[in-house]
């Protein structure tokens, strides 16, 4: 029996073709941009070390947006101490310079929205030049408003934007993996808090225990914000964890802003067998930032310049 | 058919009252979904019974004045769409009027399925506001773009769709529908776009309104391409050219005799529409003038593709939805013309 | 300020106007339909009582789904008891004859799949002449494959038969009697176990959750089976009573076959101040039919003629 | 346009290759859902990257022959519509080809979201089933009666979107696009109807086929509306009038030369499917038409309205689906024919 395939990365079919919209090149010098190399991923990364890289990830935030004047501050900020550990802390296998390659872990953002911090953990990893950071909601930048695969950006793994989809794909990914292919890639999908609300979360939930996708973790980011307030006011959520450990997933709370507890968290996950892990991590939207901290406003607003200036003048070390 | 026999008797008449009305004049631009949330604040001082649910973006589709104004009839939903269409089509069933808005891409994606059975089915009093209409959306990209709904609409049974033109028509059409009995679904968008209707201008669910008179080429279009035909046809009038105007604010149920008169009288029709040009008002239009009169259409309107992030004028250009796509469409459909 | 008013009951618009099937009348007078006065609905109704009109319900869905020759066995006659409490044991408050009363308590049925056991259950409790059950899945029938509220037939509050929607509904329903007219009315909703899968019943949790609408209550026919298989095999559901209590609502387990048991849950539910409630209701599929108890393969079948009089001669007393 | 120009050089010259083909004869009846099913199975035999999702009505979508032979292959998905879909896609972004099949009603409406974003927007190789097509599932009703996926399914960018005519062109249809690239739709039926089309029928992703040539009206049908249209213009015949017929097996993307070819040739149009007439077939018929050489169509479908219980045929009959109506159809339009 044979396998029927096609080519399916990258795609770059983008909505109009190669034109891409040129980083401003003032801004990418001032940023030191073209002179920067690639982080590690490793293990041995200190917790310090993580730390600084996951500063450097908020400040890129900051600089794609205020060049952007539009897109989400909040979720990104507050997330990114989760990114900085998932791709430096050696939790995911990739390689950014072969980006499809076929024993790679994959990562699905499910909330969109957040995917300024996504585009800066990837340029902060190598997938491309940070200066197109500069171009994000540009006309034709491969760094769309919510991940579009269609741009061909290496490390977008799926389009996005429409909350509740990425996990259901993620288990789509880890059921491949597991059931499948029966290799031993895992596949980690973020989504928000007010995210949890989308009845396919629940859907995929109940699949991904279903089929004992253990090479499966969820991280959602606990942040209790959503755009129309507090999520309690919102739509309540809580308990959060029990949710999930009602529909058979192994749960692990912790302080998403903490690196060696989320450290902690993603070794937890990677040893449970037989059964999918969520991880609760508690954060704080915009985190690190201090007119930011905590304040469901922030959600989707980039900073003005002066917010800016303020911005990466506390996100320091 | 009946509308093919009022057309041989009229056939021949000019209609139009508005022939000698003035030009519409851009007034300013205010986004249509301002008129939305003004209009749910003018049916919540009317009627008590006009409830709100929220989807927790009611600070963009302006459900917010209405929360503002009569908390305790507004409802938040959380980030469950299809659910929140299925509590709207409860609280019908209890004699309620209530409005549901989200962005256009989930209030007719997210929950096809509940609109289809739990509001067209069970003819629940239920409106659907549809926000983010078409790529004018801008930076937030594709996904967010709504450029999907009036097919999806269209063709559920018992569904009412209206696509008001600019900050007033919305105000108007948002009433309207809130006083009409039966599901019914308003699109809007996010961007600023003139205002140029004036509070006299009709909105009647069902009719379409002829904007400017003409005779060599009517222009059908609806939301805010019906103030870039009106370019259209001003700029086409200077170079000789006569071009009907007309607002086709109900795409469902259409005008039928609307548009029978502008093929039996112009002999050449434009569709202009922020959609797919696929199955929407130029689907529609199609559909009726093969069934009574047919006659060639040039579509303006999105070509089969999804948007993506850009400003809202870049991507207007690049999409092809300007008052310049519909004069080079009207020069097209004029060389058809037999 | 006013009240903006339509006549919404009855509809009757359905989908091809009034001429109706007309019922076998040999069968008529068969089952002495012509003759049948309705039962009356009180709590003073003894358990034997009830569990005397759940099995003269069940014998209707027989008689109703053999003349019918399609239609599901299984879910209707394994709910069948849960019926007779609620519509008879003076757990609901309605009029049949005044079926669309302002002040009725409301039934809706989520799995629409399950409606020969609420046709017969309306019928038997005077909404419409019996007679009319034998028309079910008639041309133009009043008694449509899944309930059309476009039919008008007395007592069906929605349309249903697309699983999960039922449950919005009645939330809908909960929230406008507790929130905007603040009266004392009830809802009832009963949702299959294998539709508890579809995300809306949990999206519809949450909401009915964060609005306490401790006037509702959703009866989960927890008999283990769906289309495909038993339930776990198909998708695993356990534990049940778990999930809707992380959802925050107060949960009831129970035998769904046990009129007691049934009455005392019913009754426990109105008490409960704050909270929606959820009964989960354990109940074979088929139950009271030796050859359908618990076998998933009657969940969409009719009987033969056969295996009607079989039924029959088992469901006595 | 060039398919004008096109036709402008063939206009006057048969096309037809199947003028002289026999008769498509009636080789006992077989519903589509069927071939679909026997499809997945050649499928899974050749390729050992396709996997089937089951959605808990595997033995009414057939998907259980798959299941039968190739269990490690198949994956239930319980009665998660939206998910199973999402699911797809992580399958298809794996190299996997993945079919998902569920009653059409919940394929094309439960999750139309996911089709939008998750396979169309992001080009997912996923292929979609859709049964129960249409009022001739009977008793089950309305709920269960798909005739909305064809406006919803053609209105999505990157779709493609087949309607097999009946057991053997099901077969051929499921295979074609479990090879082909990119999210696919496939739509079939519940109860039995006409096999007619031979092994060596021609079945192409895009291509319409001839199936009875002539010249004085063309019947473009889809689905089992086709031996309904070969019985129509078979009688036609018989009465002098020369009635081609088309069958459109593919939707989307819509073979725009033969209908054009058929508006030149025969100057008349009568489409027929068992859906909406809004929106669907005679939707995108009239589109091309209108765009590339307007005619005379009259619609077969149901007519903006619900279904209900009842026998197969009692409903076919009930909605004007049966060889009856296309026969009337075809005695209008031909009346209006210039
Ligand atoms: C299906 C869908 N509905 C609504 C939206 C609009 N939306 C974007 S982000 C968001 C709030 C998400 O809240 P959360 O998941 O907590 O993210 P955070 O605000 O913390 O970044 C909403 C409602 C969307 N993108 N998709
Ligand atoms: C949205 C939707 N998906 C699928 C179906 C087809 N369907 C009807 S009943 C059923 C099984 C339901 O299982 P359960 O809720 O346990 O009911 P039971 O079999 O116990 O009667 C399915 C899949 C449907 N009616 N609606
Ligand atoms: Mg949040
Ligand atoms: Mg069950």
């Amino acid at each position: 029996m044979a396998r029927l395939t096609h080519t399916i990365y990258p795609l770059a079919t983008g909505f109009h073709g190669p034109i891409r919209p040129e980083p401003n090149k003032e801004l990418v010098s001032k940023y030191g941009y073209e002179h920067f190399t690639a982080y590690k991923n490793s293990p041995d990364n200190s917790d310090e070390t993580l730390h600084e890289i996951a500063q450097e990830i908020r400040r890129d935030i900051i600089r794609a947006l205020v060049e952007a004047k539009s897109g989400h501050s909040g979720g990104p900020l507050g997330s990114a101490d989760i990114f900085a550990t998932l791709y430096f802390g050696g939790v995911m296998r990739y390689d950014a310079k072969n980006p499809w390659s076929p024993d790679r872990d994959r990562f699905v953002l499910s909330a969109g929205h957040m995917c300024p911090v996504l585009y800066a953990t990837l340029a902060n990893a190598g997938f491309f030049p940070k200066a197109e950071l500069l171009t994000l909601r540009k006309f034709n930048s491969r760094l769309q408003g919510h991940p579009g695969r269609d741009m061909g950006l290496p490390g977008i793994e799926s389009s996005t934007g429409s909350l509740g989809q990425g996990l259901g794909i993620a288990v789509g990914m880890a059921l491949s993996d597991k059931r499948v292919d029966k290799n031993d890639r895992r596949v980690y999908a973020l989504t928000g808090d007010g995210e949890i609300s989308e009845g396919e979360i629940w859907e995929a939930a109940l699949i991904a225990a279903h089929w004992d996708l253990d090479n499966l973790t969820v991280i959602v980011d606990r942040n209790n914000c959503q755009i129309d307030g507090r999520t309690e006011d919102v739509m309540k959520l809580n308990p959060v964890g029990d949710k999930f450990r009602a529909f058979n997933f192994h749960v692990i709370e912790c302080n998403g802003n903490n690196i060696s507890e989320l450290r902690a968290a993603f070794k937890e996950a990677q040893s449970i067998k037989g059964r999918p892990t969520c991880i609760v991590a508690e954060t704080f939207m915009g985190h690190g930032v201090s007119f930011m901290e905590d304040d469901y406003r922030w959600h989707g607003k980039p900073p003005t310049s002066e917010q800016a200036e303020q911005a990466l003048s506390e996100l320091v070390g | 058919m009946a509308v093919a026999e009022v057309l041989n008797r009229s056939i021949s008449q000019t209609l139009s009252t508005n022939g000698s009305a003035p030009r519409f004049e851009m007034n300013g631009k205010k986004a249509t979904r301002f008129g939305f949330g003004e209009g749910l604040v003018v049916l919540g001082e009317k009627y008590d019974n006009v409830v709100v649910l929220g989807g927790d973006i009611t600070g963009s589709v302006m459900t917010s004045y209405f929360k503002d104004k009569f908390p305790e009839r507004f409802f938040s939903m959380g980030i469950t769409e299809a659910t929140a269409t299925l509590v709207a089509s409860g609280l019908a069933l209890s004699g309620m009027i209530p409005f549901f808005a989200t962005y256009g891409a989930f209030a007719s994606c997210r929950n096809t399925d509940m609109i289809r059975i739990s509001l067209a089915y069970n003819d629940a009093n239920v409106k659907i506001g549809g926000g983010h209409a078409g790529i004018s959306v801008g930076e937030d990209g594709a996904t967010h773009q709504a450029l999907e709904e009036m097919a999806i609409i269209r063709v559920m049974p018992n569904m009412t769709l209206v696509v008001p033109c600019d900050f007033l028509e919305a105000k108007k059409a948002t009433i309207a529908i809130g006083e009409h009995y039966g599901p019914c679904y308003i699109r809007f968008g996010r961007s600023d776009v003139p205002s140029f209707t004036r509070e006299d201008t009709p909105f009647e669910i069902g009719k379409a309104q002829t904007f400017k008179d003409g005779n060599d080429v009517a222009i059908i279009a609806c939301g805010p391409m019906v103030w870039e035909a009106l370019v259209a046809a001003y700029e086409l009038e200077a170079e000789g050219v006569s071009a009907r105007v007309i607002n086709m604010a109900t795409i469902k149920p259409i005008d039928r005799l609307a548009i029978v008169r502008a093929a039996g009288e112009c002999k050449a029709i434009v569709t202009a529409e922020e959609h797919q040009v696929t199955a929407g008002l130029g689907g529609a239009v199609s559909e009726v003038l093969a069934q009574e009169l047919p006659t060639p259409i040039e579509f303006v309107g999105v070509k089969d593709t999804f948007g993506g992030s850009g400003k809202p004028d870049e991507l207007m250009k690049y999409f092809g939805l300007t008052s310049a796509d519909i004069k080079s469409a009207v020069q097209k459909v004029l060389k058809r013309k037999q």
